[in-house]
């Protein structure tokens, strides 16, 4: 009974769990990283990542892919930094708005022209990328500096960074949306069986679009947050954030045929790697095994994460 | 002589006891009829003796041998092969292949086909239940029915692989086909028995009597009686798995009075090509529409029209007096218009998810707290509301959908319908399929109540007895336009054989 | 507690290229000169990764650490030098800065110098070599690096440089090969049959590059007629300009420029070195190159680093004496 | 015209490029550029015949850039080198084949018996695979001395290389497996419905396990082929090898969700990819703006090629 208990405890709860153990491994290896300080700054430079993965995580949920995030945010961090001497503050509420027009409109595309979301996310991707390389003629742009919102992004309440505590308003209003609300409900069920919920009256192309704008919308304020430390955006500034953004999101549980995961996990998913990668560096293995321990850890804790009782077919 | 048998088999799944200490024994050359409510354990039953689940415990016996029947494979090899309940052809690959998917000796050699030992392999099986198509055409490009009568062949090819006895198992064979290609069913049925045994599932009560030469009685994973055919007749079968009366249509009155003045519906000269042409009929609020006619008449066509799901589509459709224009089943349901697909697994069911999901996902927010915000624990009342009126068996409403038995899935899928307060059109595509008798008449009694609150009801209906129940009014369907239309259905009720004689 | 001092933590783009072991061998002398060890770490080119990677040596507490680092985007640089004046210690960055920010003004107690090669002269020198090659006219084209960085845009500069004294030479077109050599033979194919034998030069904007344009030239049949340069001085490179199948190569001093980036490292946090009193020279500038033609390459070739000039010793008696220069405004 | 619409799409969205440029060139349409487009499919359609077996399969295999990269590295190490001492001759092939197989089969067991999404096992193999590729390094380029190989990019027949001939008969290999072998043929129908196929006691886990370790069998051959080509180990050669090839199969037909499309599909869809980026560079395009270019066409290509597939009930994914 105890036995049973505690098994469904470790599903339900396996990605806390894979965490907190990471954690006191780094920890005992490098007793420092326990430190606020240490933790606020490895939260702040990795704020950007964090709200990519968070963004990332509803197309996921519908069994979607958004390629275009990185560059998304590339682009975002381009036009904002283009913009802030016009507009200042200003500049952020219209880049985050435009980004998650492109994102809906997107959404909109995969279902107007019936082509799956790798094909349109994948031109997007390229699309962005050489807008953000034309508009900079592929030179860094530098921000005006003194504009409030950059500066606060860059700073700190309450001891931690404000790119984090964003990172976590964002992440918690998409977790109670998707909880409390019609449009969450039917966010999962579309990853479940489209075609089901299209036939039960839903509104599919809203549904994707939604999800679709709020990747392209956090992927925007990803870019942001990482000017607000730089200073300095570029065509390329945030293009690696791919890959780092779909495996915060894996390992955090959620699957990637749909219906699966949530906000929250996919946000433990996200710290889960950021410690790996701490770890990795800090074991001090020469550098050709620092990716391969990187790679065989990711397994691990996937292994360790993935609610298996919940995916049908593991494809 | 006894071919096979089952002794004291259980079998649960988590909280849930799908067989109780169940004992079966089936002769040689003998049909045995299983019958039982949704969810009493016949497919649970058949899924063990074609070794696709393993029992806790008792022992399965083939010849009288124990067995172990750990694989598929292993219990074809023993003889025993299995329709499903669920239709599982690929369709990817050709028919050709689909017959010989499960036992490929002889259609490969060192994992490359023969395609002409293949066709001609597959030809022969095909032959024998008179499907008349190239083995190698698609699967997906084939009728239902077809399927039906493919899968049929499939199981029929180990009459060539193995040399013993067989066992042939039907799940629900008949709940996808119609009366021609049922007789074609019974006409193999009958053909193989001198070298098999059959058991056969079916909620039709008249199909059981005409086949069977057993009835085996299914209540909540036990065998609750065991009759020979001669011995029984449908009320006391009924009064066995339902545990009360059957009620007679005859009872029903009529109910014309209900039935609004203005159509609720009015469809002129819609023509969907390719697969309805010229289609025009009314539908008032309180009336129920019943629509038949053979596979691929059209009947579901229109339904699907009017739901928003024709790609493309001419003519007017008019909706309490002004044109419908929509694109969307969202749109529909906006209007207030709901649809129940036939295809339970594929469009009906959101699978994966829970039963109260699946229930809640159209009108769940009309009981939230507003500005989208869902109340779950509004919900709960409404749907177990459901669960109990429809007698839904499910351990929870937090249950997944996909562990329910077939015919409870269904309800599940039906009753997020039910509870819209702005729903004044309901369109149902087979609602019966796969519920047992009791379930389907308490189906039809909700049916009737919805329809005298003034829903207006469009039928597509498994059977003709389920139309000429329920109906006001019926339209015949024949490839694809009306062929004849009954108004007062139930003040004078047409005989089946007009019905039939306009649909083919 | 170790003594912070001697271990310089050296962040790199890959460990697996000519040019990163050189510079990598020139640090390791250096520290190991002053007992001390390198720990290389890998970036991939990946700026988040070296971002990571910083962030996870700093976090535990890191005062007086050493760092020499390859920012892999000039956007990142300030973010790596101010996180390591939190953590209290110093860093050389190599190759990329924004052209806004300086040693001297941004992090200034950490950020001890920036060591670069210089882009404009390589893609001058590399253009008037194949401007005197082709005799002063000829048609060429370019295959460029990755487009925003740097090193990319100074090569193109300099060629531009070159061409404006050499008004013969005409740019055909200028395609990116993103730095790699499958890439690059696919546009040089291409390029052949778009152009046929009109192209007379190929400019490689680095050696990678210019081996898949050899290598699409070998296809063709036109290996050694068409004239190709390229930029960081291979050995493979090195060797064809033996051979003649290439005209030249802009190689840097890359031992040294590991050598000095870890020796000024070490010097300002050991206090050999006062930072507020070197000037902006001191602080950001180029190392030495030479470029590679017919005539030096046998030489080049043969030519082995001695590890005794490599010593942190050596290279403090004057630290800047293979600096080729301040780096001017305008070319990051 | 509309069955072959139906059947055609992306072949017809092939043509229309290939008339495009045509059109807007002198110099696309001429038998060298056919050559140099050739050449530059070769390598990509290997990548993608392995891909194409698993995507049908309904899984994924992100490893293809470390597979390939550490293949490059070994031949180039075991094979005579500038700089390693070994040279097993052309023993070097089967050799670097069988570790893609062995790495392309431990992905595929691990995603199978883990039960792992093969999206996040394949990238964890493809950091391992860059990882140990960087491992074997030796410390300079090595340089690939042995002719045999070489000699596969250098040698030609009819403008052809050794390498595209290699690539065709590669494909129509995979083609007859595809469409012939009791393996090729259950690809897809695991695509389609796994679940049945488990019912009716196919092997499903074998064929699986085999789509994966052709798929890094494939890879490794992509990584001989580029050593041919560059005529050196280098640790980044597979890099920029994986986006573009599981592009190229989605272009073609072979459909992520699995169940659809195959060899010739994905081969179109390298088709189509390579020629645009071939047209671009004919036209000239602003190197600044050729990624909007491509991401555009790629676009417009699948869209038109399955506009007439476009039905209300489609799950599109
Ligand atoms: N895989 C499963 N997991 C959990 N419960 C199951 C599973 N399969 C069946 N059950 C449960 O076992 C019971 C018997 O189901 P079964 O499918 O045998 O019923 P049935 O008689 O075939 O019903 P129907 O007439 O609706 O097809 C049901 O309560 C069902 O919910
Ligand atoms: N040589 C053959 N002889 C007989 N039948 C074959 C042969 N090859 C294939 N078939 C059958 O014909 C059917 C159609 O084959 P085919 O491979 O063309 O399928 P497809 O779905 O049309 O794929 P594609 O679009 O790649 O052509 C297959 O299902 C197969 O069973
Ligand atoms: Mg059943
Ligand atoms: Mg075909």
């Amino acid at each position: 009974m105890m036995m049973d208990a505690t098994l469904r405890f470790l599903r339900r709860n396996g990605a806390v769990l894979v965490l907190l153990v990471i954690l006191a491994a780094v920890s005992t290896a490098a007793p420092g990283i326990l430190r606020w300080r240490a933790i606020n700054s490895l939260l702040q430079d990795n704020a950007p990542m964090l709200i990519l993965i968070v963004g990332a995580t509803l197309p996921i949920l519908l069994g979607c892919l958004d390629l275009s995030i990185a560059a998304m945010a590339s682009l975002a961090a381009v036009s904002a930094a283009l913009l802030s001497p016009v507009l200042g503050s200003a500049s952020v509420p219209v880049v985050v708005g435009g980004a998650a027009a492109l994102g809906g409109l997107q959404g909109w595309l995969i279902g107007r022209l019936q082509v799956p979301s790798f094909v349109i996310s994948l031109g997007a991707l390229g699309i962005f990328k050489g807008v953000a390389m034309y508009l900079t003629g592929a030179n860094m742009v530098g921000i005006t500096p003194g504009i409030w919102i950059y500066d606060l992004l860059g700073s700190r309440s309450f001891g931690m960074s404000n790119s984090f505590l964003l990172v976590l308003i964002v992440a918690g209003l998409f977790a109670a949306m998707l909880k409390f609300t019609n449009l969450g409900r039917n966010i999962y069920a579309f990853g479940a069986n489209e075609i089901a919920v299209y036939i039960s009256g839903v509104r599919r192309d809203m549904v994707r679009s939604f999800a679709f704008a709020t990747s392209a919308g956090c992927a925007a304020l990803g870019g942001i947050m990482m000017i607000s430390q730089t200073m300095f955006a570029s065509a390329t500034v945030a293009g690696s954030l791919l890959l780092p953004a779909l495996v915060g999101v894996v390992v955090g549980g959620t699957a990637i045929s749909g219906g699966v995961g949530g906000v929250l996990s996919s946000l433990i998913g996200g710290l889960i790697a950021i410690l790996i990668r701490v770890g990795v560096t800090i074991s001090g293995l020469p550098p050709e095994s620092q990716d391969v321990a990187f790679g065989i850890t990711i397994l691990i804790a996937v292994a360790l994460t993935t609610d298996r009782a919940k995916i049908g077919v593991v494809k | 002589m006894t071919a096979f048998s089952l002794e004291g088999i259980s079998k649960r799944f988590g909280e849930v006891t799908a067989l109780d200490n169940v004992s079966l024994s089936l002769n040689e050359g003998e049909v045995l009829g299983l019958i039982g409510q949704n969810g009493s354990g016949k497919s649970t039953i058949m899924k063990v003796m074609a070794g696709l689940h393993r029992p806790d415990s008792g022992v399965v016996k083939v010849g009288g041998r124990a067995v172990q029947l750990r694989s598929p494979a292993e219990a074809a090899l023993a003889g025993i092969g299995l329709v499903h309940q669920e239709q599982s052809l690929i369709q990817a690959l050709s028919v050709a292949e689909n017959l010989f998917l499960d036992k490929p000796a002889g259609s490969t050699w060192a994992g490359v086909y023969r395609w002409n030992s293949l066709r001609d392999r597959a030809k022969a099986q095909l032959d024998k239940v008179e499907l008349d198509i190239d083995p190698f055409t698609p699967v997906s490009a084939l009728s239902f029915g077809q399927r039906q009568m493919v899968e049929l062949a499939k199981v029929l090819s180990l009459e060539e692989l193995v040399h013993g006895h067989l066992v042939i198992l039907f799940d629900e064979p008949t709940a996808v086909l119609n009366p021609p290609e049922i007789q074609a069913l019974f006409g193999q049925i009958r053909r193989i028995k001198h070298r098999s045994s059959v058991v056969f599932v079916s909620h039709r009560m008249d199909e059981i009597l005409d086949i069977s030469d057993r009835v085996y009685v299914m209540s909540d994973g036990r065998n609750v009686a065991t009759r020979d055919r001669d011995a029984v007749n449908p009320d006391e079968l009924y009064e066995l798995m339902v545990g009360r009366q059957r009620v007679n249509r005859k009872d029903r009155k009529p109910r014309e009075a209900h039935i609004g003045a203005e159509p609720a519906l009015t469809l002129n000269h819609v023509t969907v090509p390719g697969e309805i042409e010229d289609i025009s009929l009314k539908l008032a609020p309180g009336e129920i529409l019943g629509l038949i006619g053979v596979q691929g008449s059209g009947a579901e066509t229109i339904l699907r029209t009017v739901f928003g799901m024709a790609d493309d589509w001419q003519g007017k459709i008019e909706y309490f007096g002004a044109p419908l224009d929509i694109d969307t089943p969202a749109q529909a349901v906006a209007k207030g218009i709901g649809y129940l697909p036939a295809e339970r697994k594929t469009e009906g069911m959101i699978r994966n998810t829970s039963v109260s999901e699946n229930v809640a996902i159209t009108y769940g927010w009309q009981h939230g707290r507003g500005a989208g915000l869902i109340s779950r624990a509004k919900e709960r009342g409404m749907i177990e509301g459901w669960v109990r009126k429809l007698a839904i068996k499910t351990p929870s409403i937090a249950h997944r959908i996909d562990n329910l038995s077939g015919g409870n899935q269904q309800k599940v899928v039906l009753s997020k319908w039910l509870f819209g307060k702005t729903l004044k059109v309901l369109m149902l595509d087979h609602p019966t399929r796969g519920l047992d008798p009791g379930a389907r008449s308490d189906l039809f009694a909700v049916i009737r109540e919805l329809a005298d609150q003034g829903l207006a009801i469009l039928l597509v209906g498994d059977t003709l007895d389920e139309v000429l129940t329920l109906s006001d009014s019926i339209i015949v369907m024949k490839d694809g336009r009306v062929s004849a239309r009954i108004e007062g259905v139930q003040a004078a009720p047409p005989s089946e054989e007009d019905l039939v004689k306009a649909m083919v | 507690q170790d003594d912070t001092s001697k271990k310089l933590y050296l962040g790199v783009g890959n460990t697996s290229a000519e040019y990163w072991t050189q510079m990598i061998w020139g640090a390791t002398q250096v520290m190991e000169s002053v007992g001390g060890t390198v720990e290389v770490i890998g970036n991939d080119f990946d700026p988040q990764k070296s971002l990571q990677n910083i962030g996870a040596i700093t976090a535990p507490g890191c005062e007086g650490c050493i760092f020499t680092w390859f920012p892999d985007s000039p956007a990142f640089t300030k973010t790596f030098v101010e996180k390591i004046a939190d953590a209290g210690g110093f860093i050389t960055t190599l190759w990329n800065r924004a052209e806004e920010i300086h040693p001297w003004d941004t992090a200034a107690e950490a950020w001890v110098a920036n060591i670069s090669f210089d882009g404009v002269d390589a893609g001058y020198q590399n253009g008037m070599a194949l401007c005197n090659a082709m005799g002063g006219t000829g048609e060429i084209v370019v295959l460029q690096g990755v487009l925003d960085n740097a090193p990319a845009k100074q090569r193109t500069m300099g060629l531009e440089k070159a061409i404006a004294e050499c008004p013969g030479m005409t740019v055909l077109e200028m395609q990116v090969g993103s730095w790699q050599q499958a890439p690059a033979q696919d546009i040089t194919r291409t390029w052949l049959t778009k152009y046929g034998d009109r192209i007379k030069g190929i400019v490689g904007q680095n050696d990678a590059m210019a081996l898949g344009a050899v290598a699409a030239l070998r296809e063709a049949g036109l290996a050694g007629k068409v004239f190709v340069t390229g930029t960081d001085g291979s050995s493979d490179v090195v060797k064809l300009i033996e051979t003649g199948e290439m005209l030249s190569t802009m190689s840097g001093l890359n031992e040294y420029q590991g050598a000095i980036a870890a020796a000024l490292a070490y010097g300002a946090r050991t206090g050999d070195i006062k930072l507020s009193d070197l000037t902006e020279a001191q602080r950001d500038f180029f190392v030495q190159q030479i470029l590679i033609t017919k005539e030096n390459a046998t030489e080049f070739l043969a030519r082995k680093p001695d590890p005794k000039d490599y010593t942190y010793e050596a290279i403090k008696a004057d630290f800047w004496a293979k600096s080729a220069g301040q780096i001017p405004n305008g070319v990051n | 015209m509309s069955k072959l619409l139906q059947s055609q799409g992306p072949l017809l969205a092939l043509l229309g490029l290939v008339l495009l440029f045509s059109v807007i060139t002198d110099s696309f349409a001429s038998w060298g550029n056919l050559g140099a487009v050739l050449e530059a499919a070769a390598i990509p359609a290997v990548v993608a015949i392995g891909l194409t077996f698993v995507l049908m399969q309904a899984s994924i295999d992100l490893s293809v850039e470390g597979v390939a990269s550490l293949a490059n590295i070994i031949l180039a190490i075991t094979i005579a080198n500038s700089v390693t001492a070994t040279d097993i001759g052309l023993w070097a092939v089967p050799l670097v084949l069988g570790v893609g197989l062995a790495i392309g089969a431990t992905s595929g067991a691990i995603s199978i018996y883990v039960r792992m999404p093969s999206l996040i096992v394949t990238l964890g193999m493809w950091l391992t695979t860059v990882g140990l590729a960087a491992l074997l390094y030796p410390g300079r380029l090595p340089q690939i001395l042995d002719t045999r190989i070489t000699g596969l990019a250098i040698g030609k027949v009819w403008g052809l290389s050794w390498i595209v001939y290699l690539t065709l008969a590669l494909i129509i290999m995979a083609l007859l497996v595809e469409k012939h072998t009791r393996f090729g043929r259950m690809c897809r129908a695991i695509g389609e419905n796994e679940p049945v196929l488990v019912m009716s006691g196919i092997k499903v886990i074998r064929h699986k396990i085999a789509a994966f370790a052709l798929a890094g069998g494939c890879y490794a051959a992509a990584g001989i082929l580029m050593g041919a080509r560059i005529g050196v180990g280098n640790t980044q050669s597979g890099v920029g090898l994986l986006f573009p090839s599981i592009a190229a199969c989605v272009l073609g037909g072979t459909l992520l969700s699995g169940g659809h499309g195959g060899v010739r599909q994905s081969m179109i869809g390298v088709l189509i990819l390579v020629t645009l980026r071939n047209g671009l560079i004919m036209v000239g395009v602003d190197p600044l703006l050729q990624s909007a270019l491509e991401g555009a066409v790629i676009i417009l290509a699948v869209a038109g090629s399955t506009w007439h597939l476009r039905r209300k009930i489609r799950v599109i994914k």
